[in-house]
């Protein structure tokens, strides 16, 4: 089976595994971890072919063959991606566990709608979960993030 | 969590008692026996398949008769695991007979501890296979005991 | 200068790309991964262990049950009562009975399930209550009656004090079960190297793991290595010890292969707990507005094992008296066996019960007696130089402060009538917290001739930006820019002595030790600047990372160079030993307060007893900020960690068997459970001391809600959580004739 | 533990590889509930038969008949539809409140109803609306009222080899007006304490010329109640009236206990989001 990640393609085994197993133990992307298991918490967010998914419940074989992108896949020639770099000035984390899950969130809350509203904001990231509590500065990211 | 039920069988109080005895026709009454070996006069190894939607689980255990006072009163406990779900289950019961005119009123208590991984399914849903198992096992045996001609 | 200034966290752009190394990520040369069984039954003497099967999978390379353990196989942070894996007895579900060492974790489980475990099951007790009745199961033969531990606090007569009361207030408050749910669960590695042990692990306490386990391995400290990466997270849930021994113990059998344990978010919930709390409170006042006595009855429930209990309970002891000046005051602090996972540090320790329980009865006093509750707080308030309970004085505190910045953050609230028709109300809580009394850290500088300076330090950073403040603080303390400071963190076999990382000790104690070390290695740069300026040390000083005189300066590197030093280090340690009489609980409890206040504007929804929670203001004393942006973030993130226990954080229970195990059935709060208007407020003394703030407006949030639903709608709700269901059904018991 | 992944091209071949595997093989269609499953060790099926290349699975169309919507259509996509949205916004509004954005992406409606969890938000509101499941297998087509698709906890009317394909909303009349409310008592990110879909329809001078309300969530299966529905009809809906129709609710109703909330409690909740769904029906502002 061939999966294609941050523009690489490669040949793995499927099976019952998840994307998520996948990632970390065949192709050593750890940025994408498991928080909770069961799709509530964000922490194993991964985009496929532009959209937010979970890969903690998303078997690997069914990403077969679609554009999957994770967090390692963000930066563009070494710099920042743009939502990367606006949750590093707004300090928008604390153990940084949840981060890469709502850098992604937000990546493909601004590809479907670039200036959200506050509450469209809220909505969309409200199942992503930061026990540390960064929402406040996660939130301001967002909007700094966001197009004017 | 605590299971009580009772239901009225047409059939005799000892016809009721002799057949909560014959393993063989007893466990056809119960859903999704596999196998019961006799151990000795008080215990019995068994196989279980229970489903719940697309879960099957097979509990193997053992259960043990308690107290035995024929033909109006039984009870003893049950300890069996599904391997499989690394869940594993912990009942006792208490059963007790009571002619009442021609047929005879069974009455039963439950309590019911389901451990391991299966417990996450919650209170409701393990309520309710409990509750569906025990209507099965009483309907079947009405029907044992009430289409033989005696 | 650096401290004070909201410089980003070290490892900020590590932590926007994913690439932080959590032990979750940590990969070792032919490691083996981990697996534990644990118990089904709460109680039961475990009759067999059979491995037989189990040892011939295909992958499997080791398995550990009790029989493999040596003569010390029982350990605990203080009560030695705990077996690494189950020996002869099975105490909690969840309990560890075996662990497998394997290639695969299809391998391992495939062995979990044809190991043959044989238990005789035992009549068990789960709540602290029922266990200490006479009668009930006993879980260890030397305490008879489930009490592992009783802290008394006796103040002076209670008789004459609750005598002179005109009315007394008796109501006991309830705090259940909940989880510390980190995101990053427990992981623990472990290899050996002939004697020599070395364990990665997400631990809060790298020099107490260190101890615990050259105890039960029966090998010199020196020999156990310790190596702690950033956590994702821990908030008390990784304090003292938790699955090292067993990973360690494992590691001895798999023939110096590594091997590493990763915990499953089901795990977590029977490795470490919130202590379940009765508390009762009596309380004594007065017609003017005053307070006579207090009597605390509190019963934590610390679970099948004493674990951190034996250390947290006395703190609770401290911590239940509440910010209030009361002539007479006595506490009993039980710590009680039951047949429950270990219960440890919860975010806000021991607080987070004892402020629920003190600050909602301040507002059931202030309502009989017609007090208006935000006067009677302040009216009784602690000061600075008042003395406290335990008959320490009272220093640096600032509540009255802190609940006027909380309360003052609130805009006018609505007027009493429009509050009645709408069901709204206002609530506060203030929260006062000893720190660990007995603590030691030890901070070293190492300057080397290119100017940079590296801190040496035992602190774990943990989400908390501890790294970043200490680097702030060297470069403060040597003078010398932020940039130019690096920090290695804990590695017992190259950083320096820290007791803990929690209780919000780090920034004041480790911070004090780093101020330690810079002022001894500024003495040595002028000792060594003095013969090459040829200007003697009194008239040099050291600023701007040079050694000068009004007309002479040289910088720390050439002074490094001139000297043929490729470097300099210096040790810097920062200590308190606090005792208090055991019988009477008379002492120094801390060496400072933390403290910390919250208002809550709750509207109630009478129909469903739903609370929206319209506004929340916090305030904390923050002493000298070193981060403001960090100091911040510990703000707004303990309001918000602490809706949880308030509104939604209970472990459902079914025979002692977790039935909620996973953050679908045990929520913690989300984004769209943040109020809308969340206002913080850190309370800064520029020429205070360094202080933490890393529990503080945590523990205010539950009561102040509850208070802010009584003023709304005139119910008291007095078990947590505050859910909806028990609102509306105290507000359909009210309506009852 | 290896797997056959099985990707057939259209409904038929898929119903005949579960035929040739009988239960060795499983369904899966957005994938979340039986990843899960597998993840947990509750269900190690050899042999998985993918819907996901099936072409058409997915449709969304409106057509004299009704509103057809295809079982492999993702909830994401059926929550921004604007077919959906036209033809009743609070069944979009029903799909919409459905998890996170993440798990609305990869579960179809297809795998939403056959898990027939019971703590789930789209089938009170597609009952409510009278839609029935098309279900394809061995001896052809058929279909079932969605009222009669739930038998218990996790359990569907869909025999072992027969397959969900899709879902049909019957014409609603222009005059109907229809409302959905999700009820969780806990946090903000739960599933639902109480599950409300209500569907009226108002003759000119605003008499309720009909009614459907499903309570889910609350109950193991999404039930109506007709003695209550009953009271509605030819009535105008007066604040007594709705009073007294979700006290027939509340009283009718068997409701469950879970950590998300007592019987009491549920109870309570089904006499008052009844009563509000109907105001809200009413007073036509959804």
């Amino acid at each position: 089976m061939i999966l294609i990640v941050n523009g690489g393609s490669y040949q793995v085994q499927g099976g019952a595994r998840t994307l998520l197993e996948v990632l970390r133990d065949d192709l050593g992307l750890m940025g994408t971890k498991e928080g909770c298991g069961v799709g509530m918490c964000g922490a194993c967010t991964v985009l496929v072919d532009g959209r937010p998914f979970s890969s903690c419940h998303l078997l690997a074989a069914q990403a077969a063959g679609k554009e999957i992108v994770t967090i390692e896949g963000l930066q563009r020639n070494g710099n920042l991606h743009p939502v990367q770099q606006a949750f590093l000035e707004h300090g928008a984390f604390q153990c940084a566990y949840c981060t890469p899950g709502f850098v992604l969130m937000t990546v493909a809350l601004l590809a479907e709608n670039p200036s959200p509203e506050d509450d469209e904001i809220r909505e969309y990231l409200s199942g992503n979960l930061c026990r540390c509590g960064s929402y406040q500065n996660i939130v301001e990211a967002v909007k700094a993030a966001r197009r004017k | 969590m605590q299971i009580k039920d009772s239901f009225v069988i047409n059939a005799s109080q000892e016809k009721v008692w002799e057949l909560l005895f014959d393993i063989p026709r007893l466990s056809k009454c119960v859903p999704g026996v596999e196998s019961v070996e006799v151990l000795d006069d008080k215990r019995y190894r068994g196989k279980l398949i229970v489903k719940v939607g697309p879960i099957k689980s097979e509990f193997s255990g053992i259960v043990t008769l308690a107290e035995v006072i024929p033909p109006e009163r039984i009870s003893g406990s049950v300890e069996g695991d599904d391997k499989a779900s690394a869940s594993s289950v912990k009942a006792s019961f208490s059963g007790t007979l009571a002619t009442v005119g021609a047929g005879t009123e069974a009455a039963f208590v439950v309590d019911l501890n389901l451990r391991g991984r299966l417990a996450q399914f919650g209170g409701p849903v393990i309520a309710a296979t409990a509750k569906k198992l025990t209507a099965d096992f009483a309907r079947n045996l009405r029907a044992q005991l009430e289409h033989q001609v005696s | 200068m650096a401290i004070g200034r909201s410089v980003p966290m070290l490892d900020a752009p590590a932590r926007v790309t994913g690439t932080v190394d959590y032990m979750i990520n940590l990969r070792l040369p032919d490691m083996l991964v981990g697996k534990v069984v644990r118990s089904q039954s709460p109680h039961a003497k475990l009759l067999k262990v059979d491995v037989s099967q189990a040892l011939h999978v295909p992958g499997v390379v080791a398995i550990l049950t009790g029989p493999d353990l040596g003569a010390n196989a029982l350990y605990g942070a203080s009560i030695k009562d705990q077996a690494v894996v189950a020996l002869d007895r099975v105490r909690y579900v969840g309990e560890p009975i075996a662990a497998i060492a394997a290639e695969s974790m299809d391998a391992a489980e495939e062995a979990a399930m044809l190991l043959d475990i044989e238990y005789e099951e035992l009549p068990a007790v789960f709540d602290a209550l029922e266990a200490v009745q006479t009668g009930a199961p006993i879980l260890h033969e030397k305490y008879t009656d489930n009490i592992f531990i009783h802290s008394k606090l006796r103040h002076s007569d209670m008789e004459t004090a609750f005598a002179e009361a005109d009315e007394i207030f008796e109501d006991v408050f309830t705090s259940p079960l909940a989880q510390q749910s980190s995101l990053e669960p427990h992981v623990t590695a472990a290899r050996w190297e002939g004697d020599h042990l070395t364990v990665w692990t997400g631990s809060q306490a790298p020099f107490m793991v260190r101890r615990v386990l050259s105890e039960i391995l029966g090998i010199p400290q020196e020999s156990v290595r310790i190596i702690v990466p950033p956590l994702g997270g821990a908030y008390g849930g990784k304090g003292h010890i938790r699955i090292e021994p067993l990973v360690a113990v494992m590691a001895r059998k798999t023939g110096g292969r590594p091997v590493k344990f990763v915990l499953s978010r089901a795990e977590e919930f029977v490795t470490v707990t919130k202590h379940a709390a009765s508390i009762t409170l009596k309380t004594g006042v007065k017609r003017d507005g005053t307070f006579t006595a207090r009597q605390v009855t509190i019963y934590w429930n610390g679970g099948a094992y004493a674990d951190a209990s034996p250390l947290l309970v006395p703190q609770g002891m401290v911590r239940s008296v509440g910010p209030y000046r009361i002539p007479a005051v006595r506490v009993d602090s039980y710590g009680i066996y039951t047949n429950l996972p270990p219960a440890g540090a919860y975010r806000g320790a021991m607080s987070s019960q004892a402020t629920w329980a003190y600050e909602s009865q301040m507002d059931i006093i202030a309502r009989r007696m017609g007090w208006d509750p935000l006067e009677f707080r302040l009216k009784n308030l602690y000061v600075s130089g008042d003395r406290f309970a335990t008959g320490e004085t009272l220093h640096d505190v600032h509540f009255i402060e802190c609940l006027q910045a909380a309360a003052g953050a609130m805009p006018a609230g609505p007027s009493p009538e429009v509050n009645k028709e709408k069901k709204v109300g206002r609530g506060y809580g203030v929260m006062m917290k000893s720190t660990v009394s007995t603590s030691k850290s030890q901070a070293r500088v190492k300057l080397d001739d290119s100017g940079v300076a590296t801190l040496f330090t035992s602190t774990v950073e943990m989400g908390q930006g501890a790294h970043t403040a200490m680097a702030q603080i060297t470069a403060g303390a040597l003078d010398i820019p932020f940039e130019q400071v690096r920090v290695v963190g804990p590695d017992t076999s190259v950083t320096p002595f820290d007791s803990t990382t929690s209780a919000s000790r780090s920034t004041n104690m480790m911070g004090n030790a780093v101020l330690a070390a810079g002022a001894a290695m500024k003495r040595r740069l002028i000792d060594l600047a003095g013969p090459l300026l040829e200007i003697p040390g009194e008239e040099l000083r050291a600023e701007g990372g040079r050694v000068l005189t009004k007309d002479a300066s040289i910088s720390y590197a050439d002074i490094l160079k001139r000297n043929g030093l490729p470097s300099l280090e210096e040790l810097g340690e920062y200590s308190t030993a606090l005792t208090m009489d055991p019988e009477t609980g008379q002492g120094i409890s801390t060496p400072h307060w933390h403290q910390g206040a919250g208002a809550a504007e709750v509207e109630v929804d009478t129909e469903t007893g739903k609370i929206t929670i319209l506004r929340y203001a916090a305030a904390s004393f923050a002493g000298r900020v070193v981060n403001p942006r960090l100091a911040q973030l510990q703000n707004d993130g303990n309001v918000i960690f602490g809706l949880g226990p308030a509104l939604m954080e209970e472990m459902a229970l079914d025979g002692g068997q977790v039935t909620n195990p996973n953050l679908a059935d045990y929520p913690i709060p989300s984004i769209r459970d943040v109020p809308l208007e969340l206002i913080s407020v850190c309370i800064e003394s520029e020429e205070g001391e360094l202080h933490g703030i890393g529990e503080m407006t945590l523990p205010p949030v539950a009561p102040a809600i509850a208070n802010a639903v009584e003023d709304a709608v005139g119910v008291r709700i007095k078990d947590l959580p505050i859910t909806a269901e028990k609102v509306l059904h105290a507000l359909q018991e009210r309506l009852k004739p | 533990m290896s797997i056959k992944f099985l990707e057939p091209s259209d409904f038929p071949e898929a119903a005949a590889s579960l035929a040739e595997h009988g239960d060795e093989a499983k369904i899966i269609a957005g994938g979340v509930s039986v990843t899960l499953m597998l993840q947990q060790k509750l269900i190690a099926p050899p042999v998985l038969v993918s819907l996901g290349r099936i072409a058409g699975g997915d449709s969304i169309r409106q057509s004299s008949d009704g509103l057809h919507i295809g079982a492999l259509a993702k909830l994401r996509n059926l929550e921004q539809s604007s077919v959906v949205q036209e033809w009743c916004p609070a069944l979009a509004h029903a799909f919409r409140v459905v998890g996170n954005v993440r798990v609305r992406n990869q579960a179809t409606i297809g795998g939403n109803l056959s898990a027939a969890d019971y703590a789930a938000d789209p089938p009170a509101m597609l009952i409510a609306l009278g839609a029935s499941a098309q279900v394809f297998g061995p001896d052809g087509k058929r279909e079932v009222p969605l009222g009669e698709f739930f038998l218990g906890f996790y359990t569907t009317a869909l025999r072992p080899t027969e397959i969900l394909t899709g879902i049909i909303v019957p014409p609603l009349p222009t005059s109907a007006r229809a409302s959905y409310h999700k009820f969780s008592s806990i946090s903000a990110e739960g599933r639902p304490c109480l599950a409300v879909g209500a569907v009226a329809d108002f003759d000119a001078d605003g008499r309720c010329r009909d009614l459907q309300i499903a309570i889910g969530a609350a109950v193991e299966t999404p039930q109506r109640v007709d003695t209550a529905e009953a009271m509605a009809r030819g009535e105008s809906l007066t604040d007594e009236l709705i009073a007294a129709i979700a006290e027939e609710y509340a009283q009718a109703l068997d409701p469950l206990t879970d950590v998300r909330g007592s019987a009491w409690y549920r109870r309570e909740m089904i006499r008052v989001f009844v009563g509000r769904v109907l105001k809200e029906v009413r007073d036509g502002n959804r």
